[in-house]
């Protein structure tokens, strides 16, 4: 059959499964693609009352979706940081992982904005007329900004794909690019920092919502500090994931455990400094807003659904446990506690984003008011599954064509 | 493919690709700025060619005449066909392009009492409350087109898109003049 | 080739900046957006003229006036009329509906005639035709069943009967005017009976939902608006008893929950209260009545009847003895199906009082002349029962009619027994409907003739129920023509009958009602204004009397009122009456059975009109979930019965069964359960059909002895878990 | 978060909630005068767009004890409104004279950040597009444009009205910025049928909601948010007024 293909596009000194079998692979994703993109026909041509958002739960699963892979996309900002600015140079080995993967979340989350919006059309409003006041504004821009480093960071990459690569005008380029990458590095530092914080902010800044409201510093609320420690504490485990999934799925060595574990490091202290102020913060929130408001600490849980284990689960389980695993040199180097540790900082990241975009609405402020709940539908689980999609295609294309893993070729001889 | 190394073809290509990216350059702005906007609007004309200056100066006959102001103020109209026909009640049978024209007003809307489907030039969108109460003070061309002198009405250019009339006046103009009487500029102001 | 890539590209980079430089992509991205807010298939708002038009409000049993906002000669929205004194400016949610529900998909847009199971669309001439012939052919054996408790069109539709020679056999459909109107008369009384709830100080409303579906609801709540500021202490007291908080309850400074159907025992008891305390009277029968209620109903045994404590009772005795101005008006929750004795119980405890007759009072009130020869009077309506007579139709006592005509009616739907009075009704030789909308009536009918809706005819409201003076106001079309083919089914009735030689008198219902104006207008009354307030002259104030045009006058929205009361003599306290009506009181309830109250919201329409398509939103999800009627009743109750919230259970009547869910309140008292009324619709539009079930299915008439009057205010229904 | 001004003009709506019945001719009018297409669904309320919507209170204990309320509950019109500090294409705004928040359909996204943003559930979004019934769009109000799909709305304090009274005020040759009572009110007041509505300028003395908004018994939703409402609630009934803002359980005992 086509089996060798496409050898020739291959990066230098790999090996890759058959195209047959990429096919395969790839139509299997696809399937998910085009169910997703079904349901996001489905949305925009008659509008948000078919997915399961109603009055009182204007976010939901999208919303929860979008901060949940911007933050573990903090990879690729962090990464970029320690390694070009701080020049922790071992990290080039696995920088252009983070820059995929931080290219698919933020590009997957504007995918997905577009559908959670009433009027796509007017998307642009956001830069036209911008309300300075906004926290979201500030998402926008900032989202956007970074969108296009991060795309400016990824087109090296391409452009060292062996056949573009040989072109001089385009190998040129890559070199170049290559050379001011600190500067975008820096700028995408800049950029993310502060938009991970504004959806912090976003939250922190609503005064009518006690669940999520939070006094802070200057214009920021703590809320804007506590996501930029959460994703930097998440995004390089969730690199560190990804690529060892990459390692299981190709059945090759991506990239040696040392760096794995000291991306862990990374993630691993940064997650005791989020816990630290996280836990300062619940306490502070706890004791001195809820009450200014005649509020209380259990008035904030509801039955199962919204119950305090929520935030056991989110500060303990997959708080302070991973942190303390990742911190302690005998259990990160141990891969399966290692893997154990990063999941569960992922998990707790993805819960803390929840908790703010859901139980944040499903709180009743009025006290004559009850809680409600809510729960995806179809159509917004399949547009959310057609971003994963999206990103599996691009990491399979990218794993397969370009040189992503500098130490690939030497870990698996 | 092979040969695209040579210093020649470089050098040539070069040169085309300026030639070209000029021949790229001036061919989008021909068409952004001339074809564009062909392609955008539409051009109507008016239902009757309605002489506003017959009507001005052979007939003397004031605007508010015919566009009275609605009790409220709100809406300054046009005249009913009924108004219409109290002068042009029956046909003229005149062979000039006027009878002619007069006669298809009457024939077409004043005898079957139908309402004339008018184009706007400065019709506004639903969204958009608009009180000719407050802007009493304003000489009407100073928003209008001048048509009192016209003997033709204007071409009516209409967004084929937003459906707006190319003529509207739009929320900047709206804007500015008030910002610059220091009248208030507030979202509610104007909007419904 | 003689154009490589590099100059592809070259053109392309130059075109992509070019067009940069162009407005082509800017303008289109912002025509895009504005298109975005003018999308083709999301409908324009007017821009002519605003104008506001005044009429009456049919469709409101109210009988409010309306300042209805007209935009280029279409109505638009419906306000209350300030200057009509029986909207004061308020307005119901039918009253509110009558712009929209011209174009209500459930409208009857041609004359249909029924082939087999189906309607086929006739011309108008031959369905005149067509009732001109049945009407020549039934002879004596018709009936009819209007829907409209007081305009004109009765006597047009009664004298028609009367020219076929059965009179007997016109039916209002059951109200509240027709059982107290009857009980007035069994009382000795005459005229009209109205509450001058403006004047009164103290209000105890005996199940009477006052602001909802009892009398002159909107000059209630308007009155009671008017003695309260908000600032000060309320001017008056309103006190409400019944088994729910109803609407009324709600705005009541107290809510005495009482067993439905048991308004008589309160007011007997209170009564015998009154009595002991020194009230007297100087009717005839004041000793046998002293008599009957100091044995029957002592605090103790009203308590055993209707769940009130005694101290309770003896409590409202001296608020109605401490009072200037009381004012006792008893009713039905739901504003039907009150038992007579009801109201006879109420009108004597306010004989009792001296209310009769004075500022804040109890007030009879003047019939206007009739002017079609042969028609009923209001009196001789109230005395027709349309129940009793479907019922005995239903046990072949009686003969159905060989032509059944229904008028802005829908029985069909809208009786108690639904199904029993359905299947009588289908028994009829042949079925003509005058109906607005695809009702349940007209459904089964076989003849349907569209009606105008009241923005489209000429019509009259002529002293609504409970209002304290008589008040005379006009209906009048708003709209050019009917938005579909329709026509006022009175000039129809007129037409028709002409045409089978039973004229009436006039050839349009529009100079009929010239006449009826005429004739009015010689009564003596005023126009309601600012100056001339109708509450005002009952409490003494002189108002010049009215003239000039009356039919101008009256044409622009005003009313025409006489607040003059009837004079009475003979008036009783009804002992005998009550004595015999009452025999049964007390019986024990069924083992299992549950009392069922029902709460009529003018939000979920009315039978004959369907739930308004813009009302369905303030039908709140404690009255239907989703299609689902919600049942109510307090934790004491679901317990007895073992229920939980949003549990399934079936209630079952003696003429049928629906199924509710169970929702959870102690808004209900213990041991009733509370479910809405006005839903379950099988016909109309996707805005009243399959919307919860129609709870007159399980109500249970039954014929109050003595007075005659079918009552089901105190039905009692059995309960399962499904 | 940015300040808001203070104007010369407040419009205030108190409700009485010992008069009101819970009727619903308030949200009916609302719905009419402001063209919100009825919807068959009505009953879900999590779906329907009620401008005005009327929330159930109760004071908790069973059945004698019970006692029950209803609250009519417009947009708060908030002196510091968390919805338009959020907004990110400034389609709603504080801005004008007499403090009523706008929302301006046309710049709207539809991204439902001030939806999460208001604690009173005050704005709505519209989950499809507005339609009516075959035929019975011809009964649609000039008063507010109608809105597409994926747009939010909210109570407008019927702004339409006092841009007519002001015209009105024009005509007659009157100062339209100091207008009498009840020359400008809403429609939900205007249809209240036990006038449990006021409607006025809270900051002039002539008008009635001045005094009424004094009244001890006067209070506001969620006061502690520091929300600033410009809609008061009256009720002689305790429980009531303090339903109106969360309590913490020891102060409720004291």
């Amino acid at each position: 059959m086509f089996a060798d293909l496409d050898n020739e596009l291959f990066p230098a000194g790999v090996t890759r499964c058959s195209l047959s079998k990429f096919l395969l692979w790839l139509a299997f994703i696809g399937l998910f693609f085009l169910w997703g993109l079904y349901a996001a026909y489905v949305i925009l041509s008659n509008g948000l009352g078919m997915s399961n958002l109603d009055n009182y739960f204007g976010f939901g699963l999208w919303i929860t979706f979008d901060l949940a892979v911007i933050a573990l996309g903090a990879g690729a900002f962090f990464t970029g940081l320690i390694r070009y600015i701080i020049r922790i140079d071992e990290l080039v080995k696995i920088i252009n992982l983070t820059v995929i993967i931080g290219f698919i979340c933020y590009s997957g989350a504007m995918l997905v904005l577009t559908l959670d919006i009433g009027q796509p059309l007017r998307a642009w409003f956001g830069y036209w007329h911008p309300n300075v006041h906004s926290m979201l504004t500030e998402v926008i821009f900032c989202i956007t900004c970074y969108c296009i480093v991060l795309i400016i960071e990824y087109i090296p990459l391409i452009l060292e794909q062996k056949q573009i690569n040989s072109v001089p005008f385009l190998h040129h380029l890559a070199h170049n690019m290559h050379v001011i990458m600190p500067l975008f590095a820096g700028l995408g530092a800049f950029l993310s920092t502060f938009h991970q914080g504004s959806l912090g902010g976003m939250y922190g800044v609503m005064f009518g919502r006690p669940y999520a409201f939070r006094e802070g510093f200057f214009i920021w609320p703590w809320t804007f500090f506590l996501f930029i420690l959460s994703a930097v504490a998440s995004g390089p485990a969730f690199t560190v994931l990804v690529c060892t999934f990459m390692e299981k799925l190709s059945g090759r060595k991506l990239v040696s455990f040392k760096i794995k574990s000291l991306m862990c490091k990374i993630a691993g202290s940064m997650l005791c400094i989020y816990m630290v102020f996280k836990i300062l913060d619940t306490w502070a929130w706890a004791n001195g807003f809820l009450p200014s408001v005649g509020m209380t600490f259990d008035q904030m849980f509801f039955e199962v659904i919204y119950g305090k284990w929520l935030m056991f689960v989110e500060l303990i389980l997959c708080g302070v446990v991973p942190a303390i695993m990742l911190i302690t040199p005998a259990i990160r180097n141990t891969p399966a506690l290692l893997y154990i540790a990063a999941g569960l900082d992922c998990i707790g990241i993805i819960v803390n984003r929840y908790v703010f975009t859901v139980q944040t609405l499903a709180m009743p402020v009025l006290p004559f008011d009850k809680w409600f709940t809510y729960a995806p539908n179809w159509t917004e689980i399949a547009s959310s599954g057609m971003i994963v999609a999206y990103g599996f295609i691009v990491l399979s294309l990218s794993y397969r064509y370009l040189p992503v893993f500098p130490e690939e070729v030497k870990l698996n001889k | 493919m092979e040969d695209r190394h040579s210093a020649k073809q470089t050098c040539g290509g070069g040169v085309l690709f300026a030639i070209m990216f000029i021949v790229g350059l001036a061919g989008a702005l021909v068409a952004g700025w001339w074809g564009f906007p062909q392609l955008l609007y539409s051009q109507n004309s008016q239902p009757i060619r309605f002489s506003h200056k017959v009507h001005a100066e052979a007939g003397g006959m004031e605007c508010k005449q015919c566009h009275t102001y609605a009790a409220s103020g709100q809406y300054v109209g046009l005249p009913s066909t009924e108004a219409c026909g109290e002068c042009h009640a029956d046909e003229t049978g005149g062979k000039s392009d006027s009878d002619k024209e007069i006669d298809k007003l009457v024939k077409t809307y004043v005898q079957p009492n139908k309402p004339i489907p008018w184009l706007t030039y400065q019709f506004q969108p639903d969204n958009v409350f608009f009180s000719h109460s407050a802007h009493t003070g304003f000489e009407c061309v100073s928003c209008h087109p001048d048509v009192a002198k016209m003997d033709n009405p204007p071409v009516y250019y209409q967004d084929r898109l937003s459906t707006y009339s190319k003529q509207t006046m739009r929320m900047p103009g709206c804007e500015r003049c008030h910002a610059e009487l220091g009248v208030n500029n507030a979202c509610y102001v104007c909007h419904k | 080739m003689g154009v490589d890539r590099r100059a592809v590209i070259g053109l392309i980079a130059g075109g992509a900046v070019g067009t940069m430089f162009t407005p082509a992509i800017w303008k289109t991205t912002g025509s895009i957006a504005l298109w975005s807010q003018n999308w083709g298939w999301i409908p324009r708002i007017p821009k002519g003229e605003r104008k506001y038009a005044y009429t009456t409000s049919k469709l409101c049993p109210s009988g409010s006036g309306l300042k209805v906002l007209t935009v280029d000669g279409l109505p638009l929205t419906a306000a209350g009329n300030p200057a009509h004194p029986l909207s004061q400016g308020g307005v119901s949610a039918l009253g509110l509906s009558e712009c929209y529900l011209l174009y209500s998909p459930a409208r009857v847009k041609k004359p249909l005639l029924k082939t087999g199971a189906q309607f086929k669309e006739i011309s108008w001439d031959e369905a005149l035709g067509l009732l001109a012939d049945k009407l020549k052919a039934a002879g004596g054996k018709a009936a009819a069943i209007s829907g409209d408790q007081n305009g004109t069109a009765n006597e047009v539709i009664s004298a028609l009967l009367a020219k076929l020679g059965c009179a007997d056999k016109f039916f209002l459909m059951p109200s509240e005017g027709q059982a107290a109107g009857r009980a007035w008369q069994l009382m000795g009384g005459h005229g009209l009976i109205g509450y001058d709830l403006a004047n009164a100080d103290t209000v105890l409303a005996l199940g009477a939902d006052l602001f909802e579906s009892s009398g002159a609801t909107m000059l209630n709540a308007r009155s009671y608006s008017a003695q309260r500021s908000s600032l000060d202490k309320p001017a008056a007291k309103l006190v409400y008893v019944g088994s729910q908080r109803t609407t009324t309850a709600y705005a009541s400074s107290k809510w005495v929950p009482c067993l439905p159907g048991r308004e008589a025992a309160v007011a007997l008891g209170l009564a015998a209260l009154l009595i002991k305390g020194g009230a007297s009277s100087d009717a005839p029968d004041f000793a046998d009545f002293k008599a009957f209620v100091s044995a029957g109903y002592t605090p103790d045994k009203v308590e055993a009847l209707t769940g009130i404590k005694a101290e309770v009772l003896e409590k409202l005795a001296k608020k109605l003895t401490e009072a200037k101005k009381p004012l006792v008006v008893a009713g039905s929750e739901f504003g039907q199906g009150a038992p007579g004795a009801a109201y006879m119980a109420a009108l004597a405890v306010n004989i009792l009082l001296k209310r009769i007759n004075v500022p804040g009072g109890v007030y009879a009130t003047p019939e206007f002349p009739k002017v079609v020869d042969g028609a009923l009077s209001r009196t001789q309506m109230a005395s027709a029962d349309l129940v009793k007579y479907l019922s005995s139709v239903a046990a072949g006592k009686t003969p159905a009619p060989e032509l059944l005509i229904t008028y802005d009616a829908n029985p069909a739907f809208g009786l108690p027994q639904a199904p029993a009075m359905a299947k009588a009704l289908a028994g009829a030789g042949f079925k003509a409907a005058f109906a607005s909308f695809m009702d349940e009536t007209a459904a089964q009918a076989d003849l349907v003739l569209p009606a105008s809706l009241p923005m489209e005819r000429y019509d009259d409201v002529v002293s609504p129920y409970g209002a304290p003076f008589a008040v005379y106001s006009l209906v009048k079309p708003l709209l050019k023509k009917p938005v579909h083919d329709t026509k006022a089914a009175c000039d129809v009735i007129l037409a028709a009958a002409a045409k089978a030689g039973l004229a009436l008198g006039a050839d349009s219902f529009e100079k009929l009602l010239k006449t009826k104006v005429a004739a009015v207008a010689k009564s003596g009354g005023f126009i309601a204004g600012k100056d001339a307030s109708p509450s005002a002259a009952l409490a003494g104030k002189d108002v010049a009397a009215f003239s000039g045009d009356p039919w101008k006058a009256l044409m622009e929205g005003a009313a025409y009122v006489v607040a003059s009361p009837v004079k009475q003599d003979g008036l009783t306290l009804g002992t005998k009456t009550l004595a015999a009506a009452l025999k049964a009181d007390g019986a024990k309830a069924e083992d299992g059975a549950l009392a069922l109250t029902c709460a009529y919201k003018t939000r979920s329409g009315s039978p004959a009109v369907g739930i308004p398509a813009q009302d369905l939103t303030a039908v709140r999800d404690t009255e239907l979930a989703g299609t689902k009627t919600v049942a109510t009743l307090n934790a004491a109750t679901a317990k007895m019965f073992k229920l939980e919230a949003g549990e399934s259970i079936k209630l079952t009547g003696p003429a049928g069964e629906i199924s509710a869910l169970v929702a959870l309140s102690e808004t209900v008292m213990t041991g009733v359960v509370a479910v809405p009324m006005g839903f379950g619709h099988t016909a109309f539009d996707d805005f009243s059909k399959n919307k919860g079930q129609n709870v007159l299915a399980v109500m249970t008439a039954t014929e109050e002895p003595a007075t005659g009057v079918n009552s089901w205010s105190g039905s009692k229904v059995k309960i399962a878990k499904i | 978060m940015s300040e808001f001004k203070e104007f010369a003009t407040k419009w205030g709506l108190v409700v009485d909630l010992d008069k009101c019945t819970g009727c619903g001719a308030c949200m009916i009018s609302c719905q009419v005068e402001n063209n919100i297409a009825p919807v068959v669904e009505a009953s879900n309320k999590l779906r329907s767009l009620n401008w005005m919507w009327i929330f159930e209170m109760t004071n908790g204990k069973a059945f004698p004890e019970n006692d029950a309320a209803f609250l009519p509950r417009p947009c708060m019109q908030c002196g510091k409104p968390p919805c338009v500090s959020v907004c990110p294409v400034v389609a709603t705004d504080k801005n004008e004279e007499g403090g009523i928040v706008s929302q301006i359909y046309p710049r709207c996204i539809g991204c439902r950040y001030c939806v999460g943003a208001c604690p009173y559930h005050a704005r709505y979004f519209n989950w499809f597009d507005p339609i009516w019934p075959e035929g019975m769009e011809k009964a649609i109000t000039p008063h507010a444009s109608t809105r597409p799909r994926g747009v939010v709305e909210k109570c407008t304090l019927c702004h339409h009205r006092w841009n007519y009274a002001k015209e009105k005020a024009r005509q007659e040759g009157k100062d339209p910025s100091a207008l009498p009572e009840n020359a400008y009110v809403p429609a939900c007041v205007e249809a209240c049928p036990t006038g449990a509505m006021y409607f006025g300028d809270l900051k002039n003395p002539k008008h009635k909601v001045h005094e009424l908004a004094k009244s001890p018994n006067a209070f506001r939703l969620l006061e502690k948010l520091g929300t600033n409402p410009q809609v008061y609630y009256v009720s002689a009934r305790e429980w009531v007024r303090k339903q109106g803002d969360n309590q913490l359980p020891a102060k409720e005992k004291a």
